[in-house]
């Protein structure tokens, strides 16, 4: 394992090693060797099951972090593979060559996130949302109550309750904040 | 009877459609039924028509799943008249099985105008009435009676079997009193429930009215 | 002369329609019955009784607005053609004149083509409806047809020679006098074929692909809706009850009574439902090649076995 | 075969080259949303030649709520009480590997005795999740009886989800920091009495759907999974255990207390429906094992609520976890990355049929007849919320 880590440090420059969990390791990886590192993986080191691939929108950062979750059956180990791109030119190479489901999660992220996946198949066609007319709504500036409110309206006496402020104004005045 | 395409003021635009496809679809309006002359008939046909619920087999949200513990053997809603059809024609009952997405709601919207009337639409749960815990869901509409006439809502998250067979029976007591006109109501307000539906689909690529 | 002839035709009219009646409350009263034992078979109550009438009620009282042609309308009433042109030439009663219908010197040809006809009548129809499910059905039924009636026809052909009439009167008077002269026991094996090719014609499992709702919701019968699904659901109970006379009267001895009739045509009608309640259906090539094989066999068999033993 | 599906080999996975509808030669065909025979809410655009599918497309997107942004507007607990939605046959799932999160980047440690109740919660969802997939199955080959008695009888194990939880369908049982309640007085001779009864339908269930030539004639040889397909396509579950993959995560990084509990990997051979199907119902019989020897091994008394802190105030230091379980399907996972706020930061949900609905049941889908549409699909154990959530 530590061997394998170094090796990648060493071919491909992955930075930010950190040991999560048991069995889970996180790094980051360039853009431009991920692919050849995801292929690496998978024939060499044994990590042939793409557990899934997501995406965190960074946007204090203008970043999107694209997740790559590995799993080696043989050795018990998953490791999450980290791509920064940038959210101005949110293009990513596709690897739906390498898994047979990996068209169909850049196919959403594309829809969620409006990363662009030049080469991957039906990556344009609708996936969950159907005549989609905003910003892609996984992305943190999209409001999701906001467009709500406006889009489909909301019936009147409907009322909406922050917790902590219904406990302590309705529920428990007399406890004070009970902060900890 | 074969009134497929009628050279009135008063037709649909169907301007979702290109022009191959306004050849294929009907722009007729849809006309409200109007109950039979004499009462006594149209109090047996509402008996019957209670007493025969076809409900469509389209498991629209996760309401579905209480459905079939509904329909076999524990609840056996055969015993009331209930059965499962699967295709709209001949189906008289729409569950919507709670929460609605935009992209189902086309799919309920198209299956719901081609069922044959009498028809009634049951909901389930709180989803159909304000959004319930999707409220600020950008994919789940909120109020559904905006889209359709809903002529009965269950309550509980899931609606537990029993409470259907309730409702059911619930159901059964309006068409008998002869209250349950939402399907009359839809053909009323047409242009309104229609302004709603374009509101909230976005590409409306049939016709206004599936017959 | 004339006039007698007409009032001979006239009461002979009049009495098929209450044949037809209460062989139509029969088959809609022994679906609700069937309905409900397999309903207790897994496990449920079932319908009521009245469900059937309740169900026909329904679609006659709802409404269309859907066009789909002439021979969309024609189809259900072609269906329903078939089913009462089939009644109308089997002997209900034996040896009651009042339920004996147009029963004639050469009825059973007459009844096999009627047989089809409604069926393909039904085709037609449903065809026009544009619907793809239906044209599938279509597509499967008429081939799982032409295959059950391959080992029903020779099956048919075999007590023709047998009885060497093809009258079904006078077949089921060549069976009279206890059960011992019954087509099942003395032509065992076109018995056994006409009884394979019966599942089909029932459309139980394993034989209901063509309506499959898992599958092809619900074939044919998909864009039928409010008076025409009305008719359909009339015919079936019609149809079925007719069905099962015929099969009654040709192989186990007919009935000289109501009773007699509604005890042996229920017996009959449990085959299918045995083996409905216990078996998953076959996919059409499945159950094509099934006909092709054993059933045919059988019925081939059936006509050796006339030929070498009987009319020996 | 093989030459109709236009892969070489397991590694092919190219999308299939279009065929040319103007011929006229082929129907388009839309199974779903509205038809009985699809599982959920989804549907299939078909392209036939004949009865045979020559091209097969998936088309998910029906049930889409959201959860993943709704839940990063949601404070920890506020979330608890969603995540059950995601997933209606199998909520149990969604809320232990919730918790199990949240509690792996929050440090919380959990009393033994809530860990047995997880157990015993996650093994009734999996046998009631089987009974209803037992009459899927037989009803996608239009055999009604079956059906009918499993899911009167998951009704049964839904009564003891009842008794334990309070609620039928969605249970909101395990909660973050442990379990919600106890066991009830009397539970267990319930319990027991249920899975034996349970046992005896499957023995009955065996019989008359496995054992029939007609079942066995249709499933066998459907939509074969090869040992070589499982690692490219991301197959899980049973779905690869049927081709003799030996992975079950439950026994390859155990969680809970299945270190603790008796029982061996099932495995089969060549991974058909057939396969599928009877590696399912063996595995309900584990199942059933699994549950009772929960019911002998569970602490009777002690705390099964870890000291929380205000749940109203809750932070989790920033931080980032893969959780994952055995569901009836395969691998479910959490994914989560937390900030350090009171929101989480993302979740993603991995459900086993993104990759069985879709890429699978795509590829396997090729070349059967149109008839067998329905089979598959249930055999391949599909459920559409987990993909679109």
């Amino acid at each position: 394992m530590k061997d394998m880590l170094q090796r990648l440090q060493r071919d491909f420059n992955i930075s930010d090693i950190t040991e999560r969990q048991l069995r889970l390791t996180t790094f980051h990886v360039k853009k431009q060797s991920a692919e050849t590192l995801l292929r690496e993986l998978r024939d060499r080191e044994g990590y042939t099951h793409l557990n899934f691939m997501t995406c965190i929108d960074y946007i204090e950062d203008d970043i999107f972090t694209l997740v790559y979750m590995l799993h080696n059956y043989d050795k018990k180990n998953t490791l999450g593979i980290h791509v920064n791109i940038s959210r101005d030119d949110e293009a990513m190479i596709s690897i739906h060559t390498l898994w047979a489901q990996a068209w169909t999660y850049q196919r959403e992220l594309r829809e969620m996130y409006g990363i662009r996946f030049p080469g991957s198949p039906r990556v344009d066609e609708d996936f969950c949302l159907e005549g989609w007319d905003q910003i892609p709504p996984m992305r943190r500036e999209f409001d999701t109550k906001k467009f709500s409110e406006e889009r489909f309206g909301h019936r009147a006496g409907r009322q909406s309750e922050q917790p902590r402020k219904h406990m302590k104004v309705e529920l428990y005045p007399n406890r004070g904040g009970d902060e900890k | 009877m074969f009134k497929k395409t009628l050279n009135t003021e008063d037709t649909l635009k169907n301007s979702g459609l290109t022009d191959e496809e306004q050849q294929l679809f009907s722009n007729a309006r849809p006309q409200a039924y109007e109950p039979y002359p004499i009462k006594a008939v149209e109090d047996f046909a509402n008996w019957a028509r209670a007493n025969s619920l076809w409900i469509l087999a389209f498991g629209t949200g996760c309401g579905a799943i209480e459905l079939r513990p509904l329909m076999t053997a524990r609840f056996d809603a055969n015993r009331f008249g209930v059965a499962g059809r699967p295709t709209p024609r001949q189906s008289s009952v729409f569950v919507i099985g709670g929460y609605a997405s935009v992209k189902t709601l086309k799919r309920i919207i198209r299956s719901y105008e081609q069922m044959q009337g009498p028809k009634f639409v049951i909901a389930l749960g709180i989803c159909p009435v304000n959004g319930g815990m999707y409220f600020d869901s950008y994919n789940t509409v909120n109020q559904f009676d905006q889209y359709l006439p809903v002529d009965l809502y269950i309550t509980g998250c899931m609606p537990r079997p029993e409470v259907l067979v309730a409702g059911i029976m619930e159901l059964q007591k309006k068409i008998k009193a002869g209250e349950c006109n939402g399907a009359n109501l839809y053909v009323e307000n047409f242009d309104w429930y229609k302004s709603n539906q374009k509101k909230v689909i976005k590409n409306w690529d049939m016709p206004d009215y599936n017959w | 002369m004339i006039v007698e002839g007409l009032g001979g035709w006239l009461s002979k009219v009049g009495n098929f329609s209450l044949t037809l009646l209460i062989v139509t409350t029969y088959g809609l009263l022994m679906g609700a019955f069937i309905e409900r034992i397999i309903a207790k078979v897994q496990g449920r109550i079932g319908i009521p009784y009245r469900q059937p009438f309740i169900n026909i009620l329904k679609n006659f009282f709802k409404r269309t607005a859907i066009s789909h042609g002439v021979m969309f309308y024609l189809g259900p009433v072609f269906r329903i053609a078939g089913g009462i042109g089939t009644l109308a030439f089997v002997p209900v009663i034996y040896g009651d004149e009042m339920f004996s219908n147009f029963s004639m010197a050469g009825d059973l040809f007459l009844v096999i083509y009627f047989m089809f006809f409604g069926q393909l009548g039904m085709a037609l129809g449903a065809g026009e409806s544009g619907h793809p499910y239906s044209a599938i059905g279509i597509a499967r039924g008429l081939s799982q047809m032409t295959a059950y009636e391959i080992p029903f026809a020779l099956a048919v052909i075999s007590i023709v020679i047998q009885y060497d009439t093809l009258s079904i009167t006078q077949i089921v008077a060549a069976q009279q006098g206890g059960w011992q002269n019954w087509t099942v026991v003395t032509n065992w094996v076109a018995t056994l074929a006409a009884m394979l090719a019966f599942l089909g014609m029932m459309g139980y499992s394993p034989f209901d692909i063509f309506l499959a709702p898992q599958e092809i919701p619900i074939g044919p019968p998909t864009e039928f809706h409010s008076a025409y699904l009305g008719l359909m659901q009339l015919n079936r109970a019609l149809f079925g009850a007719t069905k099962l006379v015929l099969f009654m009267n040709l192989f186990f001895g007919g009935a000289t009574g109501w009773v007699e009739l509604m005890i042996k045509t229920f017996l009959i009608y449990m085959v299918a439902i045995v083996i409905g309640v216990a078996f998953p259906r076959f996919r059409v090539d499945q159950g094509i090649r099934f006909f092709f094989k054993i059933p045919t066999l059988i019925g081939i068999m059936s006509i050796i076995y006339v030929q070498m033993v009987l009319t020996s | 075969m093989t030459q109709l599906t236009g892969h070489s080999s397991a590694l092919d996975f190219a999308q299939p080259e279009p065929v040319d509808m103007a011929s006229g030669k082929y129907v388009k065909l839309w199974q779903g949303p509205q038809h009985p025979g699809i599982t959920g809410n989804m549907s299939l655009e078909l392209t036939l030649d004949g009865d045979t599918i020559i091209d097969c497309k998936t088309h998910v997107g029906y049930l889409h709520r959201g959860f993943e942004k709704l839940m990063e507007r949601r404070s920890f607990i506020q979330n608890f009480t969603v995540v059950c939605r995601i997933a209606v046959p199998e909520p149990t799932f969604n809320e232990y590997l919730y918790s199990h999160a949240v509690e792996q980047l929050s440090g919380i440690k959990i009393p033994e005795r809530a860990i047995w109740l997880r157990t015993m919660n996650l093994e009734l969802m999996r046998l009631a999740s089987f009974l209803m997939w037992i009459g899927g199955m037989s009803g996608a080959f239009g055999q009604y009886t079956v059906p009918n008695w499993t899911t009167a009888y998951r009704d049964f194990v839904l009564d003891l989800f009842e008794e334990m939880t309070g609620a039928r369908i969605y249970h909101m049982y395990i909660v973050p920091g442990g379990v919600r309640a106890g066991l009830p007085d009397g539970f267990e001779k319930r319990a027991r009495d249920i899975m034996d009864g349970a046992e005896k339908l499957l023995d009955q269930v065996e019989r008359v759907m496995f054992n029939n030539a007609v079942f066995k004639a249709r499933s066998k040889g459907l939509g074969i999974i090869t040992p070589d397909m499982i690692d490219p396509y991301g197959i899980v579950g049973p779905n690869a255990r049927a081709c003799g993959v030996e992975r079950d995560i439950r026994k390859d990084e155990p969680y809970l207390a299945y270190d603790q509990l008796n029982f061996e990997t099932i495995t089969g051979k060549d991974s058909d429906a057939y396969e599928r199907a009877y590696l399912r119902l063996q595995e309900t019989r584990q199942c059933i094992s699994l549950i009772r020897q929960c019911l002998d091994k569970a602490p009777k008394d002690g705390p099964f609520q870890a000291d929380m802190p205000n749940v109203l105030h809750w932070k989790i230091p920033a931080g980032e976890t893969y959780v994952k379980a055995e569901c009836t399907r395969g691998e479910y996972g959490y994914y989560m990355v937390t900030d350090g706020s009171e929101f989480v930061r993302r979740v993603h949900v991995r459900g086993p049929s993104y990759t069985h609905a879709i890429a699978v049941m795509e590829r396997l889908a090729v070349g059967n007849n149109i008839a067998d549409i329905a089979g598959l699909m249930v055999s391949l154990h599909t459920y559409p919320p987990e993909i679109e959530r």
